[in-house]
């Protein structure tokens, strides 16, 4: 059995377009945020690990470089982890590693992005598709490739838009209450005004997408003893996993997240979940796209494949149902690609350890954070408990 | 083996990056009034040339209050006469990319020199000073380089 | 004491290699208007393009390419209506997910000839080939409904 | 107590100039199969997948989608480490160190000839005060050797001296695609690129990837007859602006030497250890990195490498070949062939029992990680 390393602070910075930043200040507010929030101070660091989006989002190469300074990494074991959206997930991931390796007692983990910095962020994101065979971008742009993922769930299970329309008003809602939200909606923001937003990509609408926000979130782990020497509540890993699929293979079905499904089964096994849907308290899904929350139920056998808008509209996952999902508005509400992936996690870590202020729900004893990155290909799992 | 099919283009992405209040109030000083500001770090009150927005071995702020003029004048720490053609360069050659030490300065500045007179006398601890741009935009290159004073070396 | 922007235009030359697969590929499309596949020895699909591997089963592919038809099904598309730097065509545009005849993996490309709202999930639809062909994505214009 | 852990298998790809009819996944493939085709197993014995690249140096961002199905990470737990595939193997070694997995498979690939070292370097530099100025990986290293020089602790012929040897050693390595039998006057007498570098000073430009094997105690002994243990490990970071910091101090190469001989029980590095394979990219560096690794006194730098009487880089070094984002990878194989006894035409003869391999990342070796192996019991 793994060493047991707890989440033992947190550190998340607004939200929003413009920050008045450059991109190691903007990490390092995180980095004091959750130093403050775990009760420490830099010299208590002992090691460093850094995620930030692709760089071409930000016109730096190995951005850590920089960065790392201002972090508390000037004579520190430090490296960069990236794996696109996903970054923030598998920054995590490394940050528990480091210290369950036994090679570090207390890791900080740190992940970002100022993609405000680049005038045409969606230059950026049509990068990321193969030079050749995305030459004329015909899959490029986040948005389209994740419509085609809508549009197939809709057609493949006969759900309509009013679905997307239904998540966005859950989430939209949701993130009143949480401070660090980049998108606010009037009280009344209901169903008809999601679908009366602007149609960008069928079936995606103004509604089912999210916002380019600039932030930066801080997560720092600690082995048991030093754990335990933290004064505030702590939570404590009790699974983690990141698995990839490919791009174009054979028979892949993009509504399909077989990738997902894996990660998720092997979290479980880790943190000895039999039956997610009973045991877990709390899920943060990386629902950057309105659709793309009940997908994620499906890949995380919460339910069976098809069924995630079943289960959306049962209204078990809304805020006092039996298994609240994105209570902090998700990235649905607040999208930084280099930070959302931790942030989702970060929410289910604060959940349980009862930190997280208005949106916090009713004893959370076990909670989960997920992210993807890539072409819808990587899926970051990260499971949380109250007790070691 | 036939010739290998290569696919050229180019990768084209406009930027507009935030200096935040620190590196924004040196480019600013550079722009307005033709100065150079270090800061000096509130624990160890060493002066950082150019400023950035932590004093790294103290973990300490640096804040726009931190800031302090230092001198446009200052020794050579360290040169490199470059001669090989760079596709992003910020002089045709013959320039040298320079380390100086400002007066008032605890760190050394990258900056260039490109003048012929200067290239030919750069030694270590020869003395330099800033000559401006006289259209200046807040930018590093608001100095266009440094040139070797006639003053002789120490 | 003021904060600012300093702007920068980031220019990076690039010179791609095709590489094997994709080199035989695009001279196919544009010598003989036709696609080839590579079929995995394992789970015997065709894969279009081919690729360096059978990903998911992580087995060779078989030597010889095989054609694939250029009819196929269009399993999920989305009509673009923003605009932003870099797109295939002017909004509104179609774009889809094509699974070819024969073949077992998404391929992607425009979908025209066809009002959006007329658009059917799995409907048939035909590759229109460039009658001026360069060896690349445009040797197939787009796709229409059969 | 965890499992030690131990490097059980490796391949590299051709390295050249310019790898042009190969697509960087079929290059990444290749050097997977082979691998495989070394150690006689498949992607089931893989429990871990580590890919390190770079999406500028790539062009494509999220440079490790293709890699899923290229390297055989299909539903494997995979990640990225966005530095030399050298602290990729640190990251592997550390998941196996955790106990949730039994082998990791570390892969890194880079393809200049796709673009170029200057643009991948020059992006490095934070944007406001040295990337206007074009700061690259060649002048910074240049202003890094001047001040090693004028801190009397190289001179233009040690600098000579080691280029040289470490030609002739690559003259002897089918990977070192650049070696040429060079003399100390070819050397000073080569092309002046920046002062003090000239052409031979400097790494050659090169295409290439690599692949480690990782595996914990109990499946490393079934997996590979030779087995080399990960000893001692040390990590460190230093101050990005290049006059920030006293480039001639290699301030994190001595923190990540301290750091890895502490963990490996090392006092006197030059007696304790029989072979190292160091990453300087430029000849200066190397013999920067001889003092800093704590190999030779200061200022012996030179004397050290000209006595014969210590192996270092008998692989040639990233001299000889330099694939970026590879080449620190590269001495982590080549330090653990060297005590494998599988280094082929160059393999340092005699019993060699511990090995030191070095990488760096950044610009004048601004982070640096240190491995200590061991072979044998």
């Amino acid at each position: 059995m793994p060493p047991k390393v707890a989440c033992v602070g947190i550190g998340i910075t607004e939200q929003k377009s413009k920050w008045e930043l450059t991109l190691p200040a903007l990490y390092r507010r995180a980095a004091k945020l959750a130093l403050e929030d775990a009760g420490m101070k830099w010299r208590d660091v002992d090691s460093i690990v850094i995620g930030n989006s692709p760089e071409l989002f930000e016109g730096v190469n190995h951005p850590e470089k920089w960065i790392g300074e201002a972090v508390g990494g000037y004579g520190k074991p430090l490296y960069r982890v990236h794996t696109g959206g996903s970054v923030g997930g598998s920054t995590t991931i490394a940050g528990y590693v480091n210290v369950a390796s036994g090679m570090y007692g207390v890791t900080l983990a740190l992940s970002g992005n100022k993609l405000n910095d680049c005038a045409h962020a969606t230059l950026g994101l049509s990068t990321v598709y193969d030079p050749i065979l995305g030459r004329y971008n015909f899959a490029a742009g986040a948005v389209s490739f994740v419509a085609l993922q809508a549009r197939r769930y809709l057609s493949k299970y006969g759900y309509t838009e009013r679905l997307g329309a239904l998540v966005a008003v859950k989430n939209r809602v949701a993130a009143g209450r949480n401070p660090t939200a980049h998108i606010k909606v009037p009280d009344n923001y209901d169903v008809d005004m999601a679908l009366a937003a602007p149609l960008l990509s069928d079936p995606l609408r103004l509604s089912d997408c999210c916002p380019q926000s600039d932030a930066a979130c801080a997560m720092i782990f600690a082995n048991e003893s030093r754990a335990r020497d933290c004064r505030g509540p702590v939570a404590w890993v009790k699974g983690a996993c990141a698995v990839g699929e490919g791009l174009y293979y054979a028979e892949r079905d993009i509504a399909v997240p077989i990738a997902l499904r894996k990660a998720a089964r092997t979290a479980y096994e880790r943190a000895g979940i039999t039956n997610p849907l009973e045991e877990l308290h709390y899920v943060e899904v990386y629902d950057a796209f309105s659709y793309q929350e009940p997908i994620w139920y499906e890949g995380l056998g919460l339910c069976e494949w098809g069924e995630g808008g079943h289960l959306f509209e049962s209204g078990l996952t809304q805020r006092g149902g039996k298994l609240p999902a994105n209570m902090s508005g998700g990235v649905l509400s607040s999208n930084s690609i280099g930070a959302s992936a931790m942030i989702r996690k970060a929410e289910a870590a604060l959940q349980v350890m009862g930190k997280a202020g208005a949106r916090q729900v009713p004893n959370v004893s076990l909670a989960l954070g997920h992210g993807w990155g890539g072409g819808l290909q990587f899926h970051t799992l990260m499971i949380f408990g109250r007790d070691p | 083996m036939n010739e290998p099919r290569i696919y050229e283009n180019v990768i084209r992405i406009p930027y507009s990056w935030t200096t935040g209040p620190v590196i924004g109030a040196f480019l600013t000083a550079l722009r307005d009034e033709k100065k150079i500001l270090g800061a000096r770090c509130r624990e160890c009150k060493k002066v950082w040339v150019p400023p950035s927005d932590v004093c790294a071995p103290c973990n300490a702020d640096i804040e726009p209050g931190d800031l302090v003029p230092v001198s446009d004048e200052g020794v050579l720490t360290g040169f490199t006469r470059v001669a090989h053609e760079l596709m992003w360069r910020p002089a045709d050659p013959p320039y040298a990319l320079v380390l100086i030490r400002l007066t008032g300065a605890d760190t050394d500045l990258l900056h260039l020199v490109k003048t012929p007179s200067s290239l030919d006398r750069l030694e270590m601890g020869a003395r330099v000073r800033a000559r401006w741009k006289p259209e200046r935009t807040g930018l590093i290159t608001d100095i266009d380089e440094f040139e070797l004073t006639s003053e002789g070396n120490p | 004491m003021s904060t600012g922007r300093v702007p920068f235009e980031l220019v990076i030359p690039y010179r791609w290699s095709y590489g094997g697969p994709l080199t035989r590929f695009f001279e196919e499309t544009k010598r003989n208007r036709r696609f080839v596949g590579a079929r995995c020895t394992k789970c015997r699909c065709t894969l279009v393009p081919p690729p360096v591997v059978c990903g998911r089963c992580f087995a060779p592919l078989e030597k010889d390419l095989v054609p694939v038809s250029d009819q196929g099904r269009l399993e999920t598309w989305t009509t673009v209506r923003f605009s932003y730097p870099g797109q295939p065509a002017e909004p509104p545009y179609t774009l889809g997910l094509i699974v070819l005849d024969g073949a077992s993996n998404y391929f992607p490309h425009l979908v025209k000839e066809v009002e959006p709202e007329n658009i059917r999930a799995d409907m048939r639809v035909q590759a229109v080939w460039n009658p001026a062909p360069q060896g690349d994505l445009l040797d197939i214009l787009y796709f229409r409904p059969l | 107590m965890t499992e030690r852990v131990a490097i059980v298998g490796w391949a590299m790809s051709r390295f050249d100039t310019a790898l042009r009819h190969l697509h960087r996944e079929e290059l990444v493939h290749g050097v997977v199969m082979d691998l495989y085709e070394r150690t006689g197993l498949g992607p089931d014995a893989v429990d871990f997948v580590c890919d390190a690249s770079d999406d500028i140096l790539d062009g494509l961002s999220i440079s490790n989608t293709g890699m899923i199905e290229a390297a055989g990470a299909f539903l494997k737990e995979e990640t990225k480490i966005e530095e030399d595939g050298a602290f990729a193997a640190l990251h592997a070694y550390q998941r196996l160190r955790v106990g949730t997995y039994r082998t990791a498979l570390v892969v890194a690939h880079g393809k200049v000839s796709e673009s170029s070292a200057v643009t991948y370097s020059n992006t490095i530099c934070e944007p406001f005060y040295q990337r206007p100025l074009g700061l690259e990986s060649i002048t910074a290293h240049a202003l890094q050797a001047q001040r090693f020089v004028e801190a009397k602790r190289a001179t233009a012929e040690d600098a000579a001296d080691w280029v040289v040897r470490a030609h002739a050693n690559g003259l002897r390595n089918p990977h070192a695609h650049a070696a040429r039998a060079l003399t100390a006057d070819d050397v000073m007498k080569s092309r002046p690129v920046a002062s003090p570098l000239r052409l031979h000073d400097c790494p050659p430009l090169s295409d290439g990837a690599a692949a480690l094997l990782l595996a914990v105690e109990s499946e490393a002994t079934k997996i590979s007859k030779t087995p080399i243990w990960i000893d001692g490990l040390g990590l460190s970071h230093d101050l990005h602006y290049i006059g920030h910091r006293d480039l001639a101090e290699g301030r994190s190469v001595r923190e990540a030497a301290e750091r890895a001989y502490a963990m490996a029980g090392i006092r006197r590095a030059s007696e304790e250890l029989d072979v190292a394979e160091v990453c300087g990219h430029f000849s200066y560096q190397d013999l920067m990195l001889l003092e800093c690794l704590g190999l030779c006194e200061t200022g012996g730098a030179g004397a050290f490498a000209r006595s014969g009487r210590f192996p270092v880089n008998p692989s040639g070094g990233a001299l000889c070949a330099d694939p970026i984002m590879v080449a620190g990878l590269v001495r982590l194989i080549e330090a653990a062939r060297q005590l494998a006894g599988q280094a082929g035409e160059h393999q340092v003869p005699g019993n060699l029992r511990r090995a030191l391999a070095h990488a760096s990342s950044g610009l004048c070796l601004q982070s640096n990680v240190v491995f200590v192996l061991q072979k044998g019991a």
